[in-house]
């Protein structure tokens, strides 16, 4: 049985540590702030020039100025600061975020991350993607195991690259991969989702790995 | 120092001319300086070329620049929140820059800064190093990108006084500091207009320096591209 | 988070060690990290690297660096309000590595910004240039910079929260901020200790991301280089 | 009679223009801003970190964290602002400073200026010298006309430079001089101080130059 959003958000939370500063892309990966371990503090960075983070403002309260990457409405916390979008980039360019957290429309086996151009579609644009996979420290990917039959996992990204050799682990809802992103190509599968099989993930996807289940976590 | 305008258009006169680039402030809907460029799209200059992270929406900030077709090419690193965007750009009307939205602020940074070019790994392996230098530092690749710079920015602050210092609320900063050092002039919004002097030297964001008009623009509507809330829990609520 | 630590020691304790490189904010005596620089001192570390616009003078700040004969080499802009640094230099024991101010304090905001090398026209065609790329970009020569990180950044900030959030005073801020952001680890000494919350967000110089450690160090004297000042017109001063 | 130093910085203060931002040096440059003529508005830029330098302050009002590029303590004015040095030297490399005033050892006819380094000598820096005659619009140099002596404008600078081609006027005790630092070498004596001929110039200069004395402003 494949995971659901909530649980691929859910085990995408199990890679935040304490005292991380974090960067949360659209989608599921925003999912993850709703399953942030006990005991586990971390501090939400939003591109457009905010550290700490808060949640979606009550009704009425919305503020136009504070808005997060996605452009949705948030709020601030006692740890709030504010900076520009050439402060905030050279924070991420410098390296000084621990982890990124996004979406991709493809990944190889040696880390390549497409997720801004379909070629012959209206493109809108990379945003602050290709900043933030070359700029942070880990990149965690959370995808769809496959898009409309078709698997996203590959031996090469067929989509224009938003970064080489830039994701560090994937997400999908069938099982967790490590890719090693210096050195020699090497893929792990070293999760599953409850119930879901070596062969069924091997059938889906469009790439050798290698398979390490020792290394899987427990996911609730 | 006379910086103060009466009105956007005196803070514009004599300042725009057709096929100039204009830097304009603002990430999304959120800061943007509404009121100048709508005395930009009243001005009737065209063929602009304009360096701005987003295009706006139908109808708001350049958006409105789009419908006129004053607009002939956009430096951003995300559009598409528009659909005549899109019309324009598929049917060739509108040429269409894309940078990497960190690679954008810091090419204004450095140029402001002066500083013509920088290396930087956003992009390696990618189309967007296409053409571009390549170097190896410490056996990392970078591409080079080169510094930006306008013939005039246009930025909104949350508050100025008539020396140009500038101060910005929350994430309505965003591009608005980097751009206001980076234009040949630059011109600015502000909703509170306060003298000199009321403003702490410590917390001002713009130097005066890089400001040479200074508009009052109390902005009346500030929009919301996604109003996302959470509900209240009125139990809770009470008991506090 | 807790960035708290009681004491300059115990903020220091693990993260120093010989030959390491070390950036201490400052210009002059003004907003250099003392107390921080005094438990350097009391470490007994050696064959240190530091990357300062001065070196204190002596006995204050750098200059106690200099005189237990911890520092290796300098990285600087101006240096010699200093006899003892004259000496030593002069004698071959210290190693010093000129930069020009702006330069410097441009390296260390790219190493801080991950930007490897940058272009400027600064030092074109001097001693400063040699085995630099030079490069032209629009007709003009530049020379080519790399960026700088240090192993740890001592920053001295008038506020401070147990975040991390940093608040400078005046034209003690100087290279503080840049160098919280280039360093692996950066330990900050406050004048003032408050909880997270406390200070505007709008107004946070630093935010609390560069700052791994922070300590609440009062300054009992804060030294003076120049004392320059103006007599008071007494007359006028009555009439008023 | 050559001029005095206040003289000298009183012609000095004729380079200034309403509106315009300023760095002065230290030395005579600093005199400048006693001399500063009515009706002209400046900003004083102090390349530590402030915009809108004020007076010394009063004896006893001394503050250790509010001093100007040589170190002296000032004041400040309803005009301040306050900066990191990366962004006050941004500020001055990206050209947006009008106008330096500052001293030389050197100035050779084509524009170059060397005032930070006597080989042999115990060598203190260049401090902020070579970003602000890199950066600032317009470099204005005053400097005695002979040191020792000894020459300082010439065909060629023998000390090291601080920058090359970048000074564009040349104040000395005995005159002024217009540098034209793009395209072909030229400079031109423009002004004399009273009773100072052009004679004793030519005798006290290392360097040829052009003579067009109808550009000469009137000094009090």
């Amino acid at each position: 049985m494949a995971w659901t959003r909530e649980q691929m958000a859910a085990r995408a939370a199990m890679e935040l540590k304490d005292g991380f500063y974090v960067n949360l892309g659209i989608g599921i990966p925003t999912l993850v702030a709703n399953f942030i371990p006990k005991g586990i503090d971390v501090r939400l960075q939003s591109e457009n020039g905010m550290l700490g983070m808060g949640p979606f403002p009550y009704e009425g309260e919305e503020d136009a100025d504070l808005i997060n990457a996605g452009k949705q409405t948030i709020t601030e916390l006692p740890t709030t600061s504010y900076f520009s979008s050439a402060d905030s980039f050279a924070m991420i360019r410098g390296g000084h975020i621990d982890l990124s957290i996004l979406g991709a429309m493809q990944i190889a086996s040696n880390g390549d991350l497409a997720n801004w151009m379909i070629p012959g579609h209206m493109v809108k644009g990379m945003g602050g993607a290709m900043d933030l996979v070359a700029g942070v420290k880990r990149v965690v990917v959370v995808m769809e195991h496959q898009a409309k039959g078709q698997p996203k996992l590959l031996s090469e990204c067929t989509l224009p690259l938003t970064g080489q050799r830039v994701a560090d682990l994937v997400i999908t809802d069938l099982g967790v991969f490590e890719i090693q992103k210096r050195g020699p190509v090497r893929m792990t599968l070293t999760g599953l989702a409850t119930g879901v099989t070596v062969d069924e993930i091997k059938a889906k996807t469009g790439t050798n790995f290698d398979i390490d289940l020792e290394r899987q976590a427990a996911v609730a | 120092m006379d910086k103060v305008r009466a009105s956007t258009i005196e803070a514009l006169a004599g300042l725009l001319h057709d096929d100039m680039t204009i830097m304009a402030g603002g990430f999304g809907l959120c800061g943007i300086p509404e009121a100048l460029i709508e005395a930009v799209r009243l001005s009737g200059v065209r063929n602009l070329t304009v360096i701005s992270n987003n295009a706006g929406v139908d109808g708001i900030g350049l958006g409105t620049l789009l419908e006129t077709r004053q607009i002939r090419k956009m430096i951003s690193s995300y559009v598409g929140e528009n659909k005549l965007f899109a019309q324009q750009f598929l049917s060739g009307e509108l040429e269409l820059e894309f940078n990497p939205q960190g690679t954008l602020a810091e090419r204004i940074r450095a140029g402001g800064a002066g500083i013509p070019a920088f290396f930087t790994k956003t992009g390696y392996g990618t189309l967007i190093a296409e053409g571009k230098p390549v170097q190896e530092f410490d056996g990392e690749h970078y591409i080079m990108e080169r510094g930006l710079v306008a013939d005039i920015a246009l930025v909104h602050a949350y508050m100025g006084d008539d020396e140009g210092n500038l101060v910005y609320r929350k994430t309505a900063r965003n591009f608005n500091p980097v751009m206001a050092t980076a234009a040949k002039v630059t011109v600015a919004e502000v909703e509170h207009l306060v003298t000199a002097g009321e403003i702490e030297p410590d917390r001002i964001h713009t130097s005066g320096i890089f400001v040479s008009g200074i508009v009052h623009a109390p902005v009346p509507v500030k929009h919301i591209e996604q109003r996302t809330t959470r509900k209240r829990d009125v139990a809770l609520e009470g008991a506090i």
